[in-house]
């Protein structure tokens, strides 16, 4: 298809290798498993499978369709229109990883500047040039906290409260350390903002306490008692963040956190059914060293031009191997320009504008829901970011087919997760939902109710 | 004339993209927690738009030039890929909605899930892996959770060659293995006798990359496959150059238990200035069970009428969930509109011309350069980057002296065998007239080196920048815009 | 809303100016003409504007959900992706006319390569660097006839098989020219391909010929004798013809066309509404000078490399004013990029198989068609190209009308355009139809015929 | 490193995107009219993107840096513009579709004549005009029209003010006007002594470009619009300076009958190397029955709850159809996008800032140019390129020289009543910064011109090419790739 080989060309080579045909090339293949019959479907040209992919999109129902208030990690946020012509420069998204920073500088400079804006954005010191996603750097973050220690500490304290997808992966990756426990997210320690049962876990075995900031459910809850006890105990602290929500709050760095990681998506990522996204990874000064992936910095060249270079390489696998403080290679470039261009075209104060947007909106969502009968905020008496938890009379499953008819995602069925949450529901409310949006939602719920 | 960065360009009150007034009833943000200050950039749109252009225009791109970055697959990334991946049926779908609501992108997968497993000779397959390494980890992860489900807890041990990527012996520490190296024998394959001393119960496996780093197809892969298994370990593919050998072979046919595509290589997804990657993960049958949680299965078979229903599924052993949500869906687009368009025809010519395009090279390049393994490559080669009689030219001073004739340098300094790496990569993409001034291009540095050396010294003369101060770098650090965050 | 001052800024400039607020440099407007109050609707943030914009849009039913055989002057073709990422580089499109050669090379080099493809196409001389649209161009290639005989000559001969629109347009611009005499279209020329009666209109005060090809009815008609007729008058001929068809048929240049032009849209350009597309305009290298528009020559520069310029610009209206071959300035560029794009990207082969396509579903369509009861094929010995006419039993108004309840648009309705052709209905069938789709829209005809 | 064009990168048998075979019997091609040769390129996909992405970085665009053209207002054209004209719902309709299939277009279209008649201060517009050229021409054949209509065969006359367009006179002649050149005076106004020795009962008109092509706005305009409106004739407005007034003034409340707005100037939608522009026109309500054939109306009144039924329809005098189908909608739906958003706020905002910021450049630059009419500007402003004491340097020089800087060179050589005129236009989206810099390397070309003139002749020296020779391109005429077609 995309080979631009005439008969001629082949010709051409075939006399210079000294060869009659291409299949020559590969007679090292032992031949019973060469030239297998693929049982694929025939080739299409562009314009069919464009068709064809149009047809398999359409069987989804898409935000741009229903009304949708999910959340739970992933985010509907308006992406400007720069964001995404941008990204579309074949400059940016066919290069590869910056390695020549001759000919690299423009990636380069994007993320030194990503990695700033994160620092900025977080509170600390250092940021490197992304992980997968939210949960791999959560991952990544306990991975650190274990080197740091040296192996030494085998504890690792997670909140209840942090994304369940989160927890899960950080268990898949320790899971053949059968020498270390991750604990503190269990049912019995419980999702409740009661402090001194999980600060009461933490000891000198203790090498990471990892919460989320807002919380799984959308709150802000207070971790200063926390992160002290941590630190009086030598662990770290790790703290998962919404990037939007830091427009608005104190940031994780200057509570004391020693690792701030997160979920990018926010930040001019379209939901795209869950990837690509954007882990981002913070850290102080002290744990520099221990960062994993890449790191760019600013440097001169040889007519002492400003340039800039990925830095302290020693860290990685392709020089450390074995001994490097992560296998990443790579990671999420093209979203860290994303998020990038994102939080430049918004600024300061459009940034910060989002934020309080989704904010104003969520509280007045929830203000409306508890108003209809059947539904009660939970957490009432925490405050909360852009995603709040209400508990339903009727069971979840059966509010949201109910909304569904409706043409509206209700939000998350927490008891999902969360046994102890059942007809708990969670919805998420972004900047691009209109009063009138939670108006038809509390309206079509009032309905539901009075059926 | 160097770009300012964003911080730079900055001015007080300066707006860019605004939002709407609210149209709800104002509440005050949570008592104790409001941000004091928040230090970003106040840029107008143009001034951004004008920014990310300019810096753009510094890069190297497939899509400015040749880019014969071994191992790496530079290959053209069609325009396609990019505009099904945005269709907003597929862009804007929250990773948990109801399935029901989602048949399309389920569907999309668990093809792409058939196809790649088809591919690759394989009973299964995930795509929730984020890039190869992740793959790896996968891949190593249920390694690890077979072994142990069979009760064998002795085998930690795997076999790493030596001409292998990082990844490779980073991701085995990071699953608890002892990293076992393995030598590469002259002819560039695996050390049969080598491989024999180190095979016990402790195996765990053996990490191949086949075709391997140099270039070149295992002449005794079978061989290889059958004394791991025989002593009880299982072989894990690393399927970075599965580019060669698409439609040609398939490595779970050959024996290979697991193998991982990295689809911004073989499938064309873009490489993003470095990621997004994705790397799906292929199990022989044996393995499904370990997959991660969730894959895409079957819920409801369909019928004439009605087409089946979609749904994630558990695999009965899951080494348990590797990544949120889904995988990189928006690239498993991509890589799906690639594979629609190819076929198995189009995959075989694919690999054909990769390897047609390596060996030309190689057979006009290995003259003038020290070509270490001289045997017949797949679809890239390696070569030393210095000659004895030229002392102080390094394959660093021969990779930046391309760029100043429009070309990316090779992959230089990896396989860590070969002294001085050069690792060239065409890719089926490029044509004889690409090939051609590659190779005269290397000639005439070849010459240079002789003639005048400091024109590669100093090399590159014509880009953005001169060569850059990495020791200072690495010395006076300088991680962000500001030294107040 | 683009307005990067700050506060400060404005400050600083005023003081520079003396003046105390921005209003004072207004103060020449008279007073009472001063800040009118603007009855325009509030003003939107970007995220509004772009779901308005949506919503507008939702109120029309497109081609991606209507079965379409609308052609009749645009075609609704498959745009390779390439085309519309190229095009939405900025570099691109936020250039001006490239006035200034240092610093507008890709422009130039592209309607270069532009000008070359189209004189490939048409097998002409001379190509300017674009007309507005056909219809546009078809007017001034009569204004060049005009000049060319010094305004001697009164009378232009149009065949009425040329599209109504161009012959609409060029009538408007001859609109004042009392003594100018556009004839040869009226209903008693009549639209057959009878050339004996259109030929005996040509006469020594004939300065143009105008005729299409394929013509309006997508008919392939053997201009020959004609055009003879006409060069044996001294007379000039011009062929408007669609570009697709020239993949496959004699290009007019070989028939001894003068002028040749035409509507480019069908060359890579979304049909949106009606435009933005592009008139092409070519001549033979005896008209060269006549030629009205931008022309991009090759050159040397000071260090003798290659060169792209504007070029015989002393034709132009910036030049020779009142005197110039036409008023034109800003022309169709990014449009004739779009097209220098498309054939490209689709190359010899590509636009061959595109416009044979479109040639052998049109041919099955009519023959599906023609067996239709209540429907026969008009003009059934005449060669034709991607459209075709249908005469039926039924009023086209009602045939259209049910097949809008099938969801498709059924095609052009000629009655009105044409009262001789009243219950003719006009089909165009492009590569992006099915045999499905055909089989589809006879379905819909039968089961209407049987109703 | 020139790129080569289209034909010398082919190669026979090459192929770029494929079409499907095709589902249907084949039949011949019309006996008689097979094409013997089609001699195309033939390229593959990924070096046709690689040309197009090469040779677009040769443009200097607004994206990429400052275009202080004057008369062309090049300010940022928003993303946003792009990203609505190509939703599907709008790009994907025929012109020729049913008007009830398109309601959402036709809406726009009505709300955007509307929208652009209040601007301005008319009753109604057209959008049919493709460019400011373009309009001019409706203005023009609604005029003859008009008097035609009234009887007045005798108005054969327009005014045309020496600093007018080019293509002012030149539409005047398309049309069959006799073209009367009408002076301007010492402080850039149009000459009211000559314009009243030049009015009789042959007045057809008078164009007029307010503010004119020195960025004045004309101080006796009442007058001038007076002397013409009392002696018959009607007053076209050139809008193509209209940045300047946006929300300050309206030409039709001032009492011009006609005028045109050039969208790709005023109205942020992109100039795309030359074009497609678009170029309204609005109308005083004696002209409305003249406007083009066919304009959008109402064709049934809306009520709460259905909207209004949008149509095509003929206006009653009309001088016809000037433009296939419905003029650029595409354009159409971009100045919409622009003007929704600016609102009249933002559009006083908008010609507040173009004014500010010319008059400030003009301010800074005027000690060391050549300013000819000394008083304050409206959004750009014309200076003299040359110095007495500097012979030899030109306009041109100048021009080219701050291409070196990285700025687009000034509108040079117009208007005509300037000598070495440099016409300089900064736009409302220039921030302070850029003007700053800009003042301060033209004070740096002044100076240049006098210590190192060299500089300034030979210039540019940092651009893609040097110095085109025109005299060359003219005289030996290269307008196709190959002399063969
Ligand atoms: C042989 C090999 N293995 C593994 C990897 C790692 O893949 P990724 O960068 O997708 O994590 C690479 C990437 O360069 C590679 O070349
Ligand atoms: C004053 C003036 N009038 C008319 C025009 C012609 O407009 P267009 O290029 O849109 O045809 C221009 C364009 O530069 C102009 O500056």
């Amino acid at each position: 298809m995309f080979t631009p080989h005439t008969q001629k060309d082949v010709e051409v080579m075939l006399t210079s290798l000294g060869i009659e045909k291409i299949e020559d090339l590969f007679s090292v293949i032992p031949e019973k498993f060469r030239y297998p019959a693929l049982n694929l479907p025939e080739q299409l040209t562009e314009m069919e499978a464009a068709a064809d992919l149009e047809s398999i999109a359409s069987a989804n129902g898409s935000t741009k369709e229903l009304l949708s208030f999910l959340g739970a990690g992933a985010y509907d946020h308006y992406i400007p229109a720069a964001v995404d012509n941008l990204l579309q420069r074949g400059e940016w998204y066919t290069a590869y990883t910056p390695y020549q920073p001759e000919v690299s500088q423009g990636t380069l400079q994007a993320i030194f500047e990503f990695q700033s804006l994160i620092c900025q954005l977080t509170g600390m010191a250092v940021c490197n040039a992304s992980h997968y996603d939210g949960a791999t750097a959560a991952a990544e973050a306990a991975i650190l906290a274990d080197s740091h220690f040296r192996g030494k500490r085998k504890k690792f304290l997670v909140s209840r409260a942090v994304n369940p997808q989160y927890r899960a992966v950080m268990r898949t990756y320790f899971r053949p350390h059968d020498d270390i426990q991750i604990l503190g997210d269990d049912q019995e320690t419980g999702i409740d903002a009661d402090m001194a049962k999980f600060i009461g876990l933490i000891d000198k075995d203790t090498a990471l306490v990892l919460v989320q900031y807002p919380d799984f459910f959308g709150r802000v809850i207070d971790y200063k008692a926390l992160i002290d006890a941590a630190h009086a105990h030598g662990a770290l602290v790790a703290v998962a963040t919404n990037p939007t929500a830091l427009a608005l709050l104190t940031p994780p760095g200057e509570l004391g956190a020693d690792i701030v990681i997160g979920e990018g998506q926010p930040l001019g990522m379209p939901l795209s059914y869950g990837g690509p996204y954007l882990g981002y990874f913070a850290v102080t000064e002290d744990l520099l060293r221990k960062i994993s992936g890449r790191l760019v910095g600013q440097t001169t060249d040889m007519d002492g031009n400003l340039a800039y270079v990925l830095t302290l390489t020693a860290r990685e696998q392709h020089i450390r191997r074995g001994k490097a403080t992560s296998n990443i290679c790579s990671n999420q470039g093209l979203m860290t320009l994303a998020a990038t261009i994102y939080m430049t075209v918004l600024g300061k104060e459009g940034f910060k504008e989002v934020a309080n947007l989704c904010y104003q909106k969520a509280h007045f969502a929830a203000d409306q829901l508890n108003q209809v009968d059947g539904y009660q905020l939970a957490f009432a008496d925490t405050p909360f970011f852009h995603e709040f938890v209400v508990k339903s009379e009727r069971p979840v499953a059966e509010v949201l087919e109910w909304l569904r008819e409706h043409d509206i995602l209700g939000g998350y069925d927490l008891g999902q997760d969360y046994p102890e949450l059942e007809n708990h529901l969670m919805l998420a409310v972004t900047e691009k939902i209109s009063r009138e949006d939670i108006e038809f939602l509390t309206a079509v719920l009032e309905e539901e109710y009075h059926d | 004339m160097t770009e300012p960065t964003i911080f730079e360009m900055s001015s007080p009150g300066r707006r860019g993209v605004k939002m709407p007034v609210s149209d709800v009833p104002e509440v005050a943000l949570p008592k104790g927690f409001e941000r004091q200050e928040l230090n970003f950039p106040e840029i107008s749109e143009l001034e951004a738009v004008r920014h990310f252009t300019r810096l753009s225009q510094l890069n190297h791109a497939i899509d400015t030039g040749f880019y014969p970055l071994g191992s790496c697959t530079m290959k053209y990334n069609p325009k396609i890929n990019e505009a099904t991946s945005r269709i907003s049926g597929f862009a804007n779908t929250h990773p948990l909605q109801p399935e029901d609501t989602v048949q399309g992108n389920l569907y999309l997968m668990y093809e792409l899930q058939k196809m790649l497993a088809e591919i690759g000779g394989f009973a299964g397959a995930t795509l929730q892996p984020a890039a190869g390494a992740h793959g790896e980890l996968v891949g190593a992860l249920m390694i690890h959770a077979y072994h142990k489900d069979r009760g064998d807890h002795q085998r930690v041990r795997m076999l790493i060659p030596d001409s292998a990527h990082g990844t490779n012996p980073a991701t085995s520490a990071m699953v608890g293995f002892e990293i076992v190296p393995l030598a590469t024998d002259a002819r560039g394959n695996v050390d049969l006798e080598n491989l024999k001393s180190l095979v016990d119960d402790r195996l765990a496996g053996l990490m191949l990359t086949n075709p391997n780093t140099l270039g070149l197809f295992d002449e005794n892969v079978e061989e290889v496959i059958k004394i791991v298994h025989d002593a009880g370990g299982l072989v894990y593919g690393d399927g970075a150059n599965m580019n060669a050998i698409l439609g040609v072979t398939q490595p779970g046919k050959i024996g290979f238990d697991i193998l991982h595509y990295n689809l911004h290589k073989t499938f064309s997804t873009p490489h993003g200035g470095g990621g997004p990657g994705s790397g799906p993960v292929m199990v022989a049958e044996r393995l499904l069970d370990f997959l991660p949680d969730p894959v895409v299965g079957i819920i409801e078979e369909g019928d004439d009428e009605n087409p089946p229903l979609y749904g994630l599924v558990s695999p009965a052993k899951t080494i348990g969930r590797i990544k949120a949500f889904h995988g990189h869906f928006g690239i498993h687009v991509r890589a799906f509109t690639y594979i629609s368009m190819l076929g198995a025809k189009g995959l075989r010519d694919a690999a054909e011309k990769a390897v047609l395009n390596a060996n030309y090279m190689q057979e006009k390049l290995k003259g003038s350069y020290t070509l270490p393994y001289d045997r017949s490559c797949m679809h890239e080669f390696v070569l030393e980057g210095f000659w004895d009689d030229v002392p102080g030219i390094q394959a660093l001073d021969i990779a930046k002296r391309l760029i100043d004739y429009g070309i990316h340098p090779p992959t230089n300094y990896f396989p860590l065998i070969v002294k001085e790496a050069l690792m060239i990569e065409p890719t089926e993409t490029e044509n004889l007239e690409t090939l051609d001034r590659f190779v005269e291009v290397m000639l005439k540095i070849a010459e240079e080196a002789r003639t005048q050396p400091e024109l590669l010294k100093n090399a590159p003369h014509h880009a953005p920048i001169k060569r850059a101060d990495e020791l200072k770098a690495a010395k006076e650090l300088v991680l962000r815009c500001y030294p107040k965050y």
